[in-house]
Order: structure tokens, then sequence, then C-alpha cells
């Protein structure tokens, strides 16, 4: 086995879930100025639901649609009964709510699933892809691929469309854009589902990988936020961090031992936040 | 300073619980006060709620066919949520409050707050291998040691003659101890150790597998319980590896098996106390007094008890046996009891002046997964 | 007078604060409305609650005599109620042209829209500079060049009425006296209402001119308003 | 000891008496006192976060650094008793030194920067076992056996002391500047307040708090675990903080408290407590945004039926009725003569862009200067670099003889009053607070009382003597100009910087300003104006300067500047 490719394999793997979850968050917080601290819950919302079900007897498909609604259900429900109506309060105040909604979620799965890991069986079986001394199941595949393509996806969406910039002009001046007749409440909703929606494809393609169990949440978001944030909330740098991110955490893991990993990759983000904020002065405008 | 206005309101809400009909239970008759200091929420619940159940139904138990000595027992579970300062604040609240025994139903940093308070007394339950009470103490622990289990490692080791292993261990505490008693244990008996750490937030242990199972490496031995157990299955089937996969004595269980009967590597072994396979206890006392338990344990929870239940039960036997001495008060006369005397239960549990672990390596098996249940292990060729 | 835009007896402000109260005026196709006062008077609250920004406590909004009163900001947009707001709200980081294509949500809902590249055409040929600074950010324009990018956007809206908030305000002279010429040339295509604080602008421009004197319309000589 | 004190001692009292009385099931001593640790490191995070409104995320780090600076001096031979303090010091001394990076850090890169200290903690104390006792924990033995009430006695008496301290520091001018801080930063440099000191002490000073609950709690417990100083635990103090009432003097302990007692009450619950405490975090964020304290607070002036609050003190009303509305400005000392602001070949250079080129101009003491020109020409940028927001491309800018280019925002804020084109006023302080702000961080230090009296006096000079008591967010737009301006000229700055300061003001209130400006001049202050309004400026100007393009194309009196054909061209156009 060769231990470089095996690194960098898991660091793909590894890179996608950071890629996944980072783009969710940098979409909600790009369209609706919110850090979604309960954005991870989507993932172990998803795990929790598609594992009960499926042991319930469903058949995989069936419980992992399901399962994606339910969470769908949650990400827009989040947003329309929760943070909308609260519009105007303070961004931090806000944060807190989500943190809040996070502990809800963190609270009903405890009750509804217990304290032992859940799991479901894969999508893609079939024998790992080998090549240059290292494996990749194809679940892995699927996970790298969908992972950063959707991610992608998503950065080309907002940058590059009609409907993307609205998203964004929505986020930046909401004011505005319904005066030019963009539907706002719409453009924001979309965002809240796309992220949902990543969430639970992450839930779907990771989990089975290993287990959810009712705190995946919350861990969950803190991956995807470590990726946002030394991204700068750029939803095409996230690309880029959570791919750095994962194949360092597999390099250090392989070859310095993974105890010095969180001290190593922590001091790195505070680096990359010190580096980020130098040209935004006070009162956090961006210098001309 | 307004905003700071909050006196009055405060000394009213104060007054408001003074005036509160005070709840002072009646003298009702004696009954053995038992406490119980375990992780229900937080990231080590998997394990509290395990030994918590085992607790319940001894007592529920007990207290049905009139209590034990003429006396119910009232238990105390007190969440620590994994947190030191918590478990500290209920066990000596469970002191204060007269519990005769205490269950440290709790990990490693938990324990050890714990272990300072019981100085004196009461006796001190513990059900985990990562923490060995010093023989002077009042603490008592029922599980063979980690040292004892890696000691049973080592023995099935050599006795297919196998002189490398391969390890992964997580960065939490039960990884530093099991690295701990791993560098100990197979330095002594001249095994050779490959080892690699693997992150809790992991959601890969490739890598890792990778750095220690190149393919001179017959056995893998993942020190790892719960979710990141499942993380190294299932890693070590991706890669495809062929050799058996030892995990630990947290993860002998059924949830375990069900997360993983996919994803099984070619053969899974597990380390355990012997009881889990109760046809292969020698004794026969012990064989019985394990086919009861777990017969009763799935009857009354509809599951399969697994190596935590058996250890959960292990604890509440020797209490029972502190409860029926003379004087369970009596800390020292219960001690030297303790010292003195085995105590029957799913594994007798022999504890001495010199040592309060109960088990040894002798109790400890490695078992193997067969279909759905966990066997012996067969030989590794 | 067919009035495009009517407004009944319209109460409006912020949460339970009433900014303003009573409100009635109409504006036909061909006519501009100057509404003077000054800060605080509650000229821009009357202007968003008529656009739909804010909602109204009392009275209707009729556009081409449907009511509207109900309708979000957006449905107002797309039905032809154009707004240049105070402080204009250029999307700082979006292009010239992706500010000015932001309006395309309305396509779709209008069947009388020409289309996109023609309204652009039309708006560039009106305002030469935006056409030489199209690709460039909203942000880096100069306060004048954003009080064009605004009206512009506006008329993208094809508007059946277009208000103007304060177009004057933070604008050097020289500028003030193209933009009332541009407006001027806007007139008769288009029901407009301007609210100023500047009596001098909205005399060139306007053919009727109300005063807003705490939250209340009054004839400019200060007698009450009798719009309707 | 008025009523107030005696309800606080009474209550104080009581709430310590209450492990003993047995009424509050599982409220018990050993709870009580982890607790009272627990609270007093939270009134730290409380002063960060709910004064200071940073959001710090990795709060906990603070709380076990102590207690692993004491571990590591002991195992190095150091005697206990000293290695406490010591690691206390330790603790407070990495705060100050990792606060000069974090204070930089704006808004949300803060609340990132902090959580990654934390995680570096966590993991730091894995990493390294052999110092740290690692995963498993770092046992420390108490010097000293207290027994329960004698750890408890010490958890009450230090979170008492804490409050106390607490109370008497988060008050009056540091109070003050806190809300301005929280609320505009920039305002706050510009009223002289030194924002990345006054951040970097706030976390000092909350992070010593931490530290000190942190070690108590840590030989209260006698094994520090990674996670105590890691991000769940964080978010759990920001959690308990917020249910108590962020913000409030008694908030941390409320939290603290209804938290701990929650979960032990609730204990063995089959899994219900996450579920209880989830909603109750959410449904105090979401419906009590003031927390446990607020709500006690409301309920009890409904009770009472009383406003909460105190009446102005009665030294202050006397002086209210003394300066009645329009007096004169308070008498002082005349300004000095001569130049007063020199500008003198100034530029300013985006990138490739000259915003300013080669300025220079200068107003004399009791000289009002109008700086005039489209829109874009340089006017803002050149204000920003006499004040020093902006740092300087090039060129000097003197004020009365000395060289300030190099001083920062706060150090200029002593000789430069500011009005911004918009006001920035805090809102939910009075408008008498909002002056005194100016006079609290002037380099004269008269006492607290003497400042109330000179800007109730100020504000009467400008005919809002009326206004002085109520919050400014009650009080008409119109009027923030001149209160702004009354901020600004408080205290005798020898320079006024004005930006448009007559925009959104009507004809009569242009009226009033401009009998404000000319009596500020008559004491000798100068004045440089931004302004567009022309008719405005022929008032009370005694020179205008005209821009364009970043450069200067015209300087001297009203009358000639207007006529000159270049101006006309560049800046009246069509209109003359």
């Amino acid at each position: 086995m060769n231990l470089f490719t095996q690194s960098v394999i898991s660091g793909l793997m590894t890179g996608a879930v950071y890629t996944f979850l980072g783009i969710g968050l940098v979409l909600v917080y790009r369209t609706a100025r919110i850090l979604n601290l309960a954005h991870g819950e989507t993932f172990a919302i998803t795990g929790v639901a598609a594992a009960l079900l499926a042991g319930a007897g469903l058949p995989l498909g069936a419980a992992l649609g399901l399962a994606i609604l339910i969470s769908l259900a949650f990400a827009t429900g989040l947003h329309r009964f929760v943070l909308r109506p609260r519009a105007e309060w303070p961004a931090g105040t806000l944060i807190l709510i989500t943190l809040g909604a996070a502990f809800v979620v963190r609270g009903v799965l405890i009750l509804l699933a217990g304290t032992d890991p859940l799991s479901f069986p894969v999508m893609f079986e079939g024998p790992p892809v080998r090549f240059a001394g290292g494996a990749m199941p194809l679940q892995g595949i699927a996970l790298v691929v969908l992972g950063f393509g959707v991610s992608a996806g998503v950065g080309i969406f907002l940058a590059a469309t009609r409907a993307g910039k609205q998203l964004l002009a929505a986020a930046e001046n909401p004011y505005a854009a319904e005066l030019l007749g963009v539907n706002v409440e719409r453009a924001r909703i979309t965002a809240y589902a796309i992220g949902g929606l990543l969430g639970a494809l992450a839930g779907v393609l990771l989990i089975p990988l290993i287990a959810v169990d009712f705190q995946s949440g919350l861990a969950m978001t803190l991956r995807g936020f470590i990726a946002a944030a030394i991204s700068g909330m750029s939803p095409v740098g996230v690309l880029f961090s959570g791919l750095g991110l994962g194949l360092f955490e597999a390099m250090v893991g392989a070859y310095l031992g993974a105890l010095y990993q969180d001290p190593v990759m922590f001091c790195v983000l505070i680096l990359v936040a010190l580096w980020q904020s130098r040209n935004i002065r006070f009162g956090g405008s961006r210098r001309a | 300073m307004r905003k700071f206005a909050l006196a009055r309101p405060a000394a009213l809400a104060a007054a408001a619980v003074l005036l509160a009909p005070a709840a002072t239970p009646a003298a009702a008759q004696e009954v053995w006060r038992i406490g119980e200091v375990a992780p229900l929420s937080g990231p080590a619940a998997t394990v509290g709620t395990r030994l918590n159940k085992v607790t319940k139904m001894w007592v529920e138990e007990a207290n049905a066919k009139g209590g034990i000595a003429g006396r119910k027992i009232e238990l105390t579970t007190c969440n620590d949520e994994n947190k030191p300062e918590k478990a500290v604040a209920c066990a000596r609240d469970m002191i204060e409050k007269g519990a005769v025994i205490i269950f440290g139903n709790a990990l490693t940093a938990s324990l050890r707050a714990i272990q300072p308070l019981v100085k004196s007394g009461p006796i001190l339950l513990i059900p985990s291998p990562n923490v060995v009470p010093g023989a002077d103490t009042y603490g008592f622990q029922v599980s063979p040691s980690d040292v004892d289990i890696t000691e049973a490692i080592a023995e099935f080791l050599k006795a297919n003659k196998i002189d490398k292993i391969g390890m992964v261990a997580a960065t939490d505490a039960s990884g530093e101890v099991g690295v701990a008693s791993a560098r100990k244990v197979f330095g002594d008996e001249k095994i050779e150790l490959r080892l690699a750490r693997i992150d809790l937030r992991a959601t890969d242990a490739s890598t890792q597998l990778a750095r220690v199972a190149g393919s001179d490496i017959k056995v893998v031995y993942s020190s790892y319980t719960g979710g990141g157990a499942i993380t190294v299955v299932k890693s070590f089937k991706n890669l495809g590896l062929a050799q058996p996969l030892i995990v630990s004595y947290g993860n002998i269980s059924d949830a375990f098996v069900q997360l993983v009967k996919d994803v099984k590597p070619p053969r899974l072994l597990g380390t355990g106390v012997a009881g889990i396979v109760p046809e292969i206890v020698k004794d026969p006392g012990d064989r019985a007094r394990s086919q009861a338990f777990l017969e009763a344990y799935a009857k009354r929870y509809a599951e399969r008890p697994d190596m935590i239940n058996l250890l959960g039960k292990a604890a509440v036997d020797v209490a029972e046996a502190i409860l029926k001495t003379p004087n369970p008060k009596d800390y020292p006369a219960v001690k030297t009891f303790l010292e003195s005397t085995p105590i029957p239960s799913v594994h007798t549990q022999r504890f001495s002046a010199k040592s309060h672990v109960g088990l040894d390596a002798s109790s400890v098996i490695i078992v193997e997964l067969k279909g759905e249940t966990w066997v012996k292990a067969d030989p590794v060729k | 007078m067919t009035a495009v835009l009517q407004v009944e007896a319209l109460d409006g402000g912020y949460g339970k604060l009433t900014v303003f109260r009573g409100v009635s005026l109409a504006v036909a196709r061909d006519q501009t409305l100057g509404l003077l006062g000054a800060n605080g008077a509650g000229k821009t609250t009357l202007l968003k609650t008529i656009a739909g920004a804010l909602p109204s406590t009392k009275g209707r909004v009729l556009l081409d005599g449907r009511d509207v009163t109900r309708m979000p900001a957006y449905l107002r947009a797309r039905a032809g109620i154009g707004l240049v707001p105070e402080g204009r709200h250029i999307l700082a980081t979006l292009s010239v042209r992706d500010n000015l294509a932001l309006t395309r949500a309305i396509e779709g809902h209008r069947p009388d829209l020409p289309p996109f590249e023609h309204r652009v055409a039309e708006v560039y040929a009106m305002f030469p500079r935006l056409a030489e600074r199209a690709s460039q950010l909203g942000g880096s324009l100069s306060g004048g060049e954003q009080q064009m990018l605004a009206i512009a956007r506006a008329l993208l809206l094809k508007p059946r009425v277009l208000m103007l908030d304060e177009p004057t305000q933070g604008l050097a002279p020289i500028i003030v006296q193209s933009l009332a010429v541009t407006l001027a040339g806007l007139k008769g295509r288009f029901a407009m209402i301007v609210v100023e604080q500047n009596k001098a602008f909205l005399e060139q421009l306007a053919d009727r001119i109300l005063q807003v004197r705490s939250g209340t319309l009054v004839a400019a000589d200060g007698r009450p308003a009798t719009d309707n | 000891m008025t009523p107030r004190h005696g309800a606080i001692a009474a209550a104080l009292a009581l709430a310590a008496a209450l492990p003993y009385l047995q009424i509050l099931p599982a409220w018990t001593t050993a709870l009580a006192t982890v607790t009272a640790f627990m609270a007093l490191s939270l009134i730290g995070l409380n002063l960060i976060f709910g004064v200071g409104g940073m959001l710090a995320l990795g709060q906990a780090a603070f709380v076990a650094l102590p207690g692993y600076a004491a571990g590591l001096l002991i195992k190095f031979g150091v005697p206990t008793m000293l290695a406490i303090p010591a690691g206390v010091v330790a603790a407070i001394a990495i705060a100050r030194l990792v606060a000069e990076i974090f204070v930089r850090l704006p808004g949300i890169y803060f609340a990132i920067g902090t959580l990654g200290f934390a995680f570096v903690v966590e993991g730091l104390a894995r990493a390294f076992p052999a110092y740290t006792g690692g995963a498993s924990g770092l046992v420390l033995d108490p010097p000293v056996s207290l027994g329960r009430d004698g750890w408890y006695a010490l958890g009450v008496a230090s979170l008492a002391a804490g409050i106390l301290a607490f109370a008497f520091l988060v008050r009056g001018r540091f109070l003050r500047s806190l809300r301005l801080m929280r609320h505009d930063e920039l305002a706050a440099q510009v009223l002289g307040i030194d924002v990345p000191r006054l951040k970097a002490r706030v976390f000092t000073i909350g992070s010593a708090y931490s530290a000190v609950g942190g070690i108590l709690l840590a030989y209260f417990v006698r094994v520090l675990a990674p996670e105590s100083g890691g991000v769940n635990a964080s978010l759990e103090s920001l959690a308990m903080v917020i249910i108590g009432g962020s913000g409030s003097l008694f908030g941390p302990v409320l939290g603290a408290a209804g938290v701990q007692w929650l979960f032990a009450v609730s204990g063995g619950a089959a899994h219900y407590e996450l579920l209880v405490y989830g909603l109750g975090f959410f449904l105090v964020v979401l419906f009590a945004p003031a927390g446990m304290a607020g709500a006690i607070r409301r309920a009890w002036s409904a009770a009472t039926r009383s406003r909460p609050g105190e009446a102005a003190p009665a030294a202050d009303s006397a002086s209210q009725a003394a300066a009645g509305p329009g007096a004169e400005l308070p008498a002082r000392q005349r300004q000095g003569s001569g130049v007063c602001l020199e500008v003198e070949r100034v530029a300013k250079h985006f990138g490739g862009l000259r915003a300013v080129d080669d300025v220079s101009f200068e107003v004399r003491f009791g000289q009002i200067v109008a700086l005039i020109g489209p829109n874009g020409a340089g006017k803002s940028t050149l204000f920003n670099l006499v004040s020093g927001i902006e740092p300087l491309s090039g060129g000097r800018v003197r004020l009365a003889g000395r060289d300030i280019g190099d001083a920062p925002i706060h150090v200029r804020a002593n000789d430069i009053g500011r009005s911004f084109q918009v006001p920035r006023l805090v809102g939910d302080m009075t408008t008498l607070d909002n002056v005194v702000l100016r006079f609290d961080h002037l380099s004269d230090r008269a006492t607290e009382d003497e400042h109330r009296r000179r800007a109730r006096a100020q504000l009467a000079a400008f005919g809002l003597a009326e206004f002085a008591d109520r919050p400014v967010r009650e009080i008409g737009i119109g009027y923030h100009k001149l209160i702004e301006l009354a901020r600004a000229s408080a205290g005798d700055a020898p320079l006024l910087l004005l930006d448009e300061p007559a925009v959104g003001l009507t004809a009569e209130e242009v009226a009033r300003l401009a009998a404000a400006l000319q009596r500020l001049k008559s004491l000798g202050t100068a004045i440089l104006v931004v302004e567009h309004n022309m008719d405005f400026v022929a008032t009370i100007a005694d020179e205008v300067v005209v821009m364009e393009g970043g450069r200067l194309i015209a300087r001297g009196a009203p009358a000639s500047v207007m006529a000159d054909p270049g101006v006309q061209a560049a800046y009246f156009g069509a209109l003359s």
C-alpha cells in the first residue's frame, strides 16, 4: 500500500466533506447574512431519519428521499418561521438563534435515536477502485465528485447566473432588490433550501462511510465553518479551502500524527483570519 | 447603573422560593442510598446509558423482591455529561447524602476526579478498564484493566505465532491509555507495535490503516469505541485489507454489529470478558450467572446485552454483596471484606489487599463475530 | 382626470409609530407631482409605503384603478411602480450591467415589455456614461453616476409611475442641473412624484407642488390639500 | 446603606444559604460551589460579549489555561502555593498577548480567531500528555484541604467579590465607552477612544475573570481535562451567559445556576434534559433577549408598577434649571491665534487612483473655511486624512504647529472635533450621555459630575436642554446634526471638522446652525466645513477652498472664488 497515495485519497474525501458543508454555510451567509450554526443539523437530521426509516423497513431509496425532504423542511422552516420574522435583529443574535435551533435538534435526535450511532448502507456498492497503491471506495468517489462538483456548481450559479446574482443582490441590499422587482423572500428561501439540500446530500453520501448520532450536527457545522472561514466566505474559495483542509488533515495524520493536527490547523485558521481582515477597517466596511 | 437594578427583584424571587411549600421528604423508612455518576448526554453518552440500564434493572429487581437486607434501594443517577466538574459535584452530593455505594459509571477524567473524594469511603465501583484504583483507596474496579486486555491480545498473538501488530488509537483518553498499555505490554512481550492515532473528528481512517497495516502485519487492533470505531471498520473494508481486525471491548455489542454487518472485514475479532460467550466460561457458577443475566437483560430491554452491560452487571453484583455485609456503612470493614472474599458474578471478582482490580487477563477472551453473534475466536493463520 | 396612481387616506409608519396620516393624492400619466418638506416630515416613509416597502395601516393605493395595497414591493415594481430610493442603493459589488440586469426579475410578468437589450440600449442612450462604465463595479461610481444608475434601473422597469426620493441630495450643483434636464426630458412618458428639500429644483420640474408637514399633505400655500 | 443595597445583600445572603435550606430539589452545596466558580468565570465572558459586544467563541480556553500553567510550573518544581497565582498571572499574560491579535480582527473574524484559539489550547493539552496530563486529564492536588463548607464559602466569597468588582468597574465612563465602541467603532475613535486598546483591556479583564474562576474550579475538581478548554465548553459558556441575561450584572450567575440546576434536577430523565436545555436556550434567544435577569426585572417592575431606573441626580437638575434654552456657550478660555490647521502638499493614493493630490491650505483660529467641490473631488478623503482615519501617502498635516501626520485617530481627537454626514450617535443612550462621552476622553480628567454639568451646559447652549435626559432614538432626526455638533464642539477642541452639517436641515435649523458656528468662531475655534449648500457657505465661510479631481483648483474669499471662471466651469456649470 502506498501511504502517500492513500493520504491523497483520504484527503480528497475529507476535503469533499469540508467543502460540502462549507458551501452551504457560505451560500446562506452570502444571501441572508446569517452564519447558520444549525447548518450541520441538516446532515444529522438526514442521517438519523434515513437510518431510522431504513431500519423500519423502508427501501433505501425511499428512506433517503424522505430523509432529505425532512431536512429541507427543517432548513426552510428555520428561515420561514424563526429567522425571517426577526430579519431586523442584529446579526450576532441571529447567529445565537441558529445555535439554539441546533441545540433543539440535538435534543430531539437523542430522544428519537438514543445515544448509539446509526448508519445505513452505501448507495454505490462494489469493490474499491485501486490505483498507485491506494484504494478508494465507490461511495468515496461519489462523495468527492459530487462534493466538489455540486459545490463548484453552486459557486458558478452564484457568480455567473442571473438567478445567482439576484440571490447575491438580495443579500447585499434587500431593499433595493425588492424595488427592482426581485422576490427577495423567494431568493432567501431558495438559499436555505439549497443549503439544506447540500447538508442532506453530504449526509447521504458520507454517513454510510462513517456513522451518525445525535450530536453529529454541531461537529459538522464546525467543520463547514472552518472551511468557509478560511475561504473568507467565498463560494469559489471554499472549494480550495475545503480541499486544502482535507489534504492537510490527511497528510498530518499520515506523517506527523493526529495529535498535532488541531494545534497546527487552527493556528493556520487564526493567521488566515488575520490576513483576510487586514483590509477591513473599523465599522466593517472594506477599505477602498 | 439602572441596567443592573436587579436587587429587589432578586430578593423577591428568593423570597418566593423560600415561601414555596417546603417539600422535605417525610422521615421515610430506612433505605440504601446509592449513587450513580454516568454520562447520559455528551460524547460518552453511549457508555453511560448502557451502564445505567443495568443499574436501573438491578434496583427494580431488588426492590421488587423487597429490597436487600430488608431495605429498599434508592438510586440517584447523576448525569456528569462527561465533565469532571459535574462528576465531582454529583459525587460530593452523593457522599454528603450518605450514599453507601457510588457507581462510577463514567469515563477516565471524571473517574480520576471522583477517586480522591472517597478516601474514607464510601465504596466506589468502577466498570472502566482505563482507571486502576490504588489498593489503599475505596475504589474497586470490576473490569479487567486495559493492561490486562492488552495482555490477553498479546497472549493471543503469541499463541498464533504473530510478532507484529498494527494499532489505531483515538486521540481521546481511551486511546491514550490504550497506547500506554500497548507500548508496555507489547514491548515486554517483544511484539513489534506499529501505531497510528486518529482524530475524533476524522471521517476516514484509511491513512492510519495504510500506515499500520502493511503486508507484514498479520493483525490490526483498533482501541476505538463508538462512532469512530465504525469509521475504522468501514475504512478497513474499503481498503480491502485481509488481516483480522480486533476491536476493543466497548464495541462488542449488537448496535455495533448492526452498523458493520454489511462492511465486515474478512475476520472481525474483539476483546471482552468471557461472560459474553457463556458457553466458553469454565466455572459453572460464572457460566450460569452470565447466562441468566444475558437472558434477563434481553427480556427487560428487548435487546441483546453487550460487553458494557456485562461490566455493569459485575458492578451491581459487587454492590449487592456489599449491601449484604453486616454493616455496609462500615467502609473499612467492607474494604476488608472485598479484599478477602471472592464475589460471584458473571465472572467471579477477586480483589485483594494488593489490587483493587477484580478480574485479570485470564478472564479476557478474544471473540470473533460469526453471523451476528460473538463466539470464541478461531486461530489466525 | 384619469389617475395612474391614486392614494386614498393612507396611514403608515414604522411598526407602531405612525409617521404620516390621511394622505390622499392622485397623479395622472403626464403629470409630475413635487413633494416638498423638511427632514423627518414623512416624505420618505410615504414613498416607501406607496412602493410597498413598508406596510400601510389604513387607506388604499390604486395603480391604474387596481388596488395594490396588499401587494409586496417586488410585485408593485413588476406592476409598474418604480422608486429611486433615497441614498440610491446601488449594489456596490455588482457591475453596472449586473445592477441593470437585476430588473430582469420583472420579465415574464409584463406582457408589454420590450426585450431587455432594447430597454438597456435606451437607457445607455440617455446616460452614455453608464455605457462607458458598464463593466465597472457599482461601488466605484461617483455620486452623480450612481444617481444615473439608480434612475436607469428604475427606467428599465418601464414604470407607470416613477418616484424619486431626494434625487439631488449630496450632488454638486452642476450635476443637479444636468439631472433636472434629464428628468424634464422624461416628463410626459409616465407619472412622476419627486420628493425634495430643494425648492428651486422642484419648481423647475413639477407641475404641482405639495408640502409634507409632520405627516400630512398641505398645499404649497399652506392650506389643506384637496387633491382628489 | 440604601434600601437597594440592603435588598441586594438580602438576596445574595438568601441565594448563598439556598443549598443549605434544601428547598430547591437537587440544589446542593457541591453543585452550588461548582456553579459559583463557573459563574465567576462567566462574568468575564459577560464583560467581553455581553457588555463589549465581542463574540468570543473560545473563552473556555482562558478558563483552562491557568490550571495548565500551574500544573506545568508544579511539574518543574514550583511550590503549589506559588504556582497557582503564577498560573493565573500566566493565563492573563497570554490573554493580553493574544488580545493584541484578536482586537485587530473585526466582527466575524474575531469569533473565528477566538474559536481557533480554543481548538489550539485543547489540541496542545492533548498533544503533550507528559506535561499536561493529556486526554486523561491533569491531576491537581489542592494545597490546603477545604471541607464542603470551606469550598462553598470560597465559592460564594469569590463570586461576591467578582460581582462587586464588576459593578464597581463597569459603570460611568468605562461603561459609556464600551457601549459606544460596541455601537460604532469609528465614532468611538473620533471621540478619542483608543478602540484596540479598550478592546484589549476588556478582553484581558474578562479573561482574568475566566482565569480566576477557572483555576478555583480546577482545584475544586482536581482534574483538568482538555475538553474544558475547548470549543464545546466555550459555546456552552456563551449559552449560559445568554440564558442568564447577557450584559446584566447578575446574568452570569443566573445563567450558570439555571443551567446547572436544570441538568441536576432532570438527572436521569431519559434523555429529555438535552431537549429541555435546547428549548430553554432557543426560547430565551427568541423571546427574552434580556435573559433571566431581564425577565425578573420586567416581572418586578410590572409587580411594583414602577419604572425601572433612577431619577437624574439632584445636582444635574439644578444645573439644568440654571442653563435655560438658548443660553450662551459656557465661558471658557479663548483659543490661540494664528494658524490652527496647516495642510501641506497632502496626497492620498488608492492604488493608481490619486484621491487627493498635492493639496495645501490652512485654517486659522477663529476662521471658518468651507471645502467645496463636485462629488468624488476628494473632500471626504481629505477629511479622513486630517482626522487620521486614512494614513497619508504624502505631505504633512500640522495642528497649531505640531506635525500630527502619524498620530492615530484617537490621539488627534483631543484637538479635533468632528461631525459626520450621517450623525453617529448612540441611539440607546441619552443625549446627555452622548455628549458626556466627548468629555470622557479629553485629556483633562475632571470628575464625572463635572463632566455631566459641562455636557448639560453645552446642550443648553445649543438649545437642546430639553432633550438631555431622553434617549437619542426618541428624538427627531432633524436634531441629530445639532446634537452631534454640540458633541463635537464640547471640550473646546481647537479644530472642528464638519461634514455637510446643513444637509437635511430646514431653513430655520440652518439659521440656528449658522449662529452656533459664528459663536464658536468668535471664541477662536478653527472650523473646516464640507458643504454643498452654497447659500449657507456664502453666509458663514471666511474662505472657500475648491477641489476637483483630488486637486485644489481655487482658494479665497467666497465671492471671488465663486466668480472664478475655472470654478464656474467645474462646479457651478450651467446653473449660474
